[in-house]
């Protein structure tokens, strides 16, 4: 336990001037902004954004569906040959609502779906909702 | 001269104000500029998180307490993550109880850096907040070194953390602290030595100590009200009684002193990051208990409440389960719904000035307050 | 020989009369456009400076580093939509953000701005009284503040304009006491000692020197006329919202927003001329308005700088001040400036 | 602990807290009771809706002597005594019991709701409330905000 101290007691002015000179001593300082479509920041390495998915991979398990906590993901019929996918069910991913809490990859058990660094994802507002073979594409190559 | 009540004015402030920090909404009655009374009306950013936890899996809540204080999202999970493995019975690793030693103490210091920002504006002072941001910045990139993402991180799981901490981290931790002080000291300056900010806070809002303990005021409020009062230090959690820390404390109740203790808790924190990222020891980063359990079906029964510090005081979480695999009842104790409810006592008969001061000491988040 | 003068000459064929008017007319003009280039200079300074001193770069989109800026948002100014308060009082409501802005305009057509080369001087009003007309003007800002304050219906606006009434009054006399001040020195070496020219003429050091407390004393007040952070009452926008221009939108905000960096301008300028000798510098005497610029481009960063480190002050420690101390302040400064020139009349 | 009044048992709880039970009857006395003896701090009041009945859960706390202890109340008629005059920030937590449960404090001075609009259909907490129905909220004249049913009447 420690007490903290209040300021001592100073001649007036001098605190005002000294509170000056710290603030504009920053002018010889570099600015940290990122200018940013022109300069894109350096991302760390864990960053996440969008949802990938291995079309290959999805056993149609519905873990993913299960565990999102806010709903996004629900399952779609998709007409397409895979052995391992009986039922023929993939997800999709309401990126409206997604909070990219990474849930679903840490449940997949065939780590078919994933998050990826991409994170340019504007759509408009009806176009949130990425269907399983879009969630396949790379971003610039998917088209709403 | 004394004005009848009925010729006061009625004036809303909020819920879209400046310094409201929010959607605070103060009904003033104001004889001129003096605040005669005022009575906050709050639930603008009412989501009745404690419904939608009952809901989901244990395990998908923590996105919701993410989002109750936004600002130092990590205090939150730690919150809700002892109440949970408690009730689950789940045991972590020595290695977790660090890595979430560091996170809540560096979410603690984002947290009370958005305040000083915050609290600068308040008093019409643009400057220090961006510097406050930069150097919040810094910890939320750490944030997304560990978990992938800045504010709302999601990086605590039941049972331990998502991915363990890399090296790369601890090394730009380990950066922070040692180039964090000299910043802090910039932005104590600008603030402390300014004549107009001492006399803006010096002796205004006093806090007594029987008030606030009657009103459940906790955290930096409650120290600076002279009760020693920390529940890191009270009933330690996750391993803060092997670091060494002191608890900033101040008798004078006023603004000032809230302020002074808020700035010594981001050093006593800064310290306590410092030791934990040389104590960390090597281990599992995961419950594989938990991990078997798919996230989805662990079940818990009987009722736990587990209480930890956030940077706005006691932070409590109760959780009651039946046995299921989503929780029977959450009940969140928000630290700064207490502090809120002082503020008619505190804001009685001050200039209007003096009451926007007062609310920016409280440290409103409303993402907590509401819930 | 100024501006007007050399006008009239180039006009000389169409008569006397008509060559005065167009004269007039024109050096208007000239002077509008200064006064608005200036503050466009003043505001890019002001982002930039901020920027720096926040760490970021600000504007640099607009134009080659964000040169146009402020041209682009004047523009957006006056494409905005103007929403006006339903109970509003029409007319002064509409009166009042043009009352700002031109008071600020007709200021500074009286400063004396000393010799640019061949051009000469930009002052329009030649008068032997300049400095009582000056303070006459810059006396009808606040009265356009009070106006919108009261106008638009808003108890936000209210109590700013109840807020910039207390302050106007509690800082007018004080700074009135320095000029008097200044009168009282000037009168000793001059016979029109109410000519802001002749006392700049007159003085054999800048008043600055001679006396300190009341470029103090003068410099807080016009800080405080300007009202920008330390003493915004007026607008105190983390209070208030915005003060008495809340309920303002498009270009109606934008004059009360030229309006206060015009005035933080015009109080650079006359603190410079008074108390810092104005135009009078080294060199030659053809360089008077660089020098006046120059000195009032100090006082302006000086300004700014007070503005982005200093909290605002409570309203009623902001009365006391003006009262207790700054009035006794400036009466000494009075009585010293008395001594003074009476040594000189000696 | 020596109490004045009868309690209906005491155990310690999965996070090593010891918890009173009492009747609704003996419950005032009780608070009053522990009051007195230096809980001077009210953490938490929650209550539980156990579909048959509701059970508010009070957790005190003492500053100086750190002391815990959990007090458990059932009610089946949703009605609690208020315990507003013995801890300041009783008013708030019984105002946000009452919100989002419904649990009527009796003797409250100002039991209005904390967080929702006060004519607000249901109460959210309750295990039998309704989600499907979905209710606007809108602001009248004076800044104060309503709920309603109609879709176009608020957001």
């Amino acid at each position: 336990m420690i007490e903290v101290k209040e300021p001592k007691k100073k001649i007036p002015v001098v605190g005002l001037i000294s509170g000056m000179l710290t603030v504009s001593k920053y002018i010889f300082k570099k600015p940290v902004t990122v200018q940013y479509p022109e300069q894109k920041p350096e991302l760390p390495d864990r960053f996440r954004f969008r949802i990938f998915l291995k079309l290959d991979d999805c056993v149609g398990c519905t873990l993913c569906e299960q565990v999102c906590p806010n709903h996004s993901i629900n399952m779609q019929k998709v007409d397409r040959e895979n052995p391992r996918n009986k039922r023929k069910i993939y997800p999709d991913v309401n990126f409206g609502t997604c909070t990219v809490c990474r849930n679903c990859q840490e449940i997949c058990p065939t780590e078919a779906i994933y998050l990826d660094k991409e994170f340019e994802t504007a759509r408009t507002r009806n176009s949130f909702t990425y269907s399983p073979e879009e969630l396949a594409l790379k971003e610039n190559e998917v088209i709403k | 001269m004394v004005m009848p009540s009925s010729d006061w004015v009625e004036l809303n402030f909020g819920p879209q104000h400046p310094s409201m920090h929010g959607v605070l909404r103060l009904k003033a009655k104001l004889d001129g500029e003096i605040v005669k009374e005022i009575e906050p009306v709050i639930g603008y950013l009412h989501r009745n998180a404690e419904k939608i936890c009952e809901m989901t899996y244990f395990n998908d809540n923590l996105i919701y307490f993410d989002r109750m204080d936004y600002v130092g999202a990590m205090n939150m999970e730690v919150g809700y993550l002892e109440a949970a493995e408690k009730l689950l019975d789940i045991s972590i690793s020595e290695r977790v109880k660090w890595i979430r030693v560091i996170m809540a103490e560096l979410s603690r210091i984002a947290a009370h850096l958005v305040w000083a920002g915050a609290y600068g504006l308040d008093l019409g002072m643009l400057t220090p907040f961006f510097h406050c941001f930069i150097e919040r910045e810094k910890i939320l990139t750490i944030f997304t070194e560990v978990s992938g993402s800045r504010q709302e991180v999601n990086y605590m799981c039941v049972g331990g953390v998502y991915q363990d901490i890399t090296e790369k981290a601890i090394n730009e931790i380990e950066d922070f602290v040692r180039e964090f002080p000299k910043r802090l000291k910039d932005i104590f300056n600008m603030l402390m030595k300014n004549d107009i900010f001492l006399s803006r806070t010096k002796g205004i809002g006093i806090l007594d100590k029987e008030t606030a303990i009657s009103y459940g005021v906790t955290g930096p409020m409650l120290r600076a009200s002279g009760v020693e009062y920390d529940v890191r230090k009270a009933e330690p959690y996750l391993v803060y009684d092997q670091v060494n820390f002191d608890i900033p404390v101040s008798y004078k109740g006023d603004n000032l002193a809230r302020v002074l203790v808020r700035f010594e808790e981001m050093r006593q924190s800064l310290k306590i990051v410092e030791q934990a990222v040389k104590k960390i020891p090597d281990g599992p980063y995961f419950n594989p208990k938990a991990k078997k359990s798919l996230m989805i079906r662990m079940r818990g029964e009987g009722d736990v409440y587990a209480r930890t510090e956030s940077s706005k005081g006691e932070f409590g979480v109760y959780i009651v389960g039946d046995g299921g695999v989503k929780p029977y009842r959450v009940r969140v104790r928000s630290p700064t719904l207490r502090n809120l409810s002082v503020l008619p006592e505190l804001a009685k008969d001050v200039m209007i000035a003096d009451m926007i001061a007062i609310s920016g000491t409280l440290d409103l988040v409303f993402g907590e307050i509401d819930r | 020989m100024n501006i007007l003068l050399r006008l009239q000459e180039l006009f000389s064929p169409l008569g006397h009369l008509a060559s005065y008017i167009l004269a007039y007319i024109f050096e208007s003009l000239f002077l509008v456009i200064f006064v608005t280039i200036s503050l466009i200079v003043m505001i890019y300074v002001f982002r930039k400076y901020m920027a720096r001193v926040q760490q970021r770069i600000g504007p640099n989109r607009v134009g080659k580093f964000g040169l146009l800026q402020l041209i682009a948002d004047a523009l957006k100014l006056v494409g905005k939509e103007n929403i006006l308060p339903k109970n509003r009082d029409d007319l002064p409501y509409k009166l009042a953000p043009a009352m700002v802005f031109v008071s600020l305009v007709l200021a500074f057509t009286i400063l004396p701005y000393g010799d640019f080369f061949y051009l000469g001087s930009f002052t329009v009003t030649h008068s032997e009284v300049t400095i009582i007309l000056l303070f006459g003007i810059i006396a009808i800002m606040p009265i356009g503040e009070v106006l919108a304050g009261i106008s638009s219906a808003n108890k936000y606006a209210l109590l700013g304009a109840l807020r910039a009434v207390a302050k106007d009054v509690s800082f007018e006399i004080p700074m009135m006491l320095s000029v008097l001040a200044i009168v009282m020195m000037a009168s000793a070496r001059t016979p029109s000692s109410l000519s802001l020219e002749s006392i700049i003429s007159s003085e054999f050091l800048p008043y600055g020197i001679l006396e300190p407390i009341g470029l103090f004393v003068f410099f807080i007040s016009m800080v405080a006329r300007a009202s920008y952070t330390p003493f915004d009452l007026g607008e105190s926008d983390s209070e208030l919202v915005s003060g008495h221009s809340t309920e303002y939108s498009g270009m109606r905000f934008g004059m009360f927003y030229m309006g206060m960096f015009g005035s933080i301008f015009l109080g650079s300028l006359i603190v410079s001329i008074l108390y810092l000798g104005g135009p009078s510098g080294p060199l030659e005497s053809s360089l008077g308005f660089i020098w006046l610029i120059i000195k009032a481009a100090i006082l302006v960063l000086i300004s700014f700088t007070v503005w982005l480190s200093m909290p605002r002050i409570r309203i009623d420690k902001f009365i006391n001040f003006g009262w207790k101390y700054l009035i006794p302040i400036a009466m000494i400064n009075l009585i010293l400036a008395g001594i003074i020139t009476l040594g000189w009349g000696l | 602990m020596n109490y004045t009044v009868q309690v209906i048992g005491e155990s310690v709880g999965k996070d090593g807290r010891k918890i009173i039970k009492v009747t609704k009857e003996n419950f005032l006395d009780l608070m009053k009771d522990l009051r007195n003896q230096g809980f001077d701090h009210l953490s938490l009041i929650t209550g539980v809706d156990r579909k048959d009945f509701m059970e508010v859960v009070y957790h005190l706390h003492s500053m100086k002597t750190n002391e815990y202890v959990v007090v458990k109340v059932e009610t089946r008629d949703y009605k609690v005594p208020s315990v507003t005059g013995l801890w300041k920030s009783a008013d708030w937590d019984e105002r946000e019991q009452y919100d989002l449960l419904g649990i009527i404090f009796e003797g409250h001075p100002n039991l209005k709701r904390l967080f929702l609009p006060e004519n607000w259909v249901g109460h959210p907490l309750r295990k039998n409330y309704d989600m499907k129905k979905t209710q606007y909220i809108n602001m009248d004249e004076e800044g104060n905000d309503y709920a309603t049913f109609d879709e176009r009447g608020g957001w």
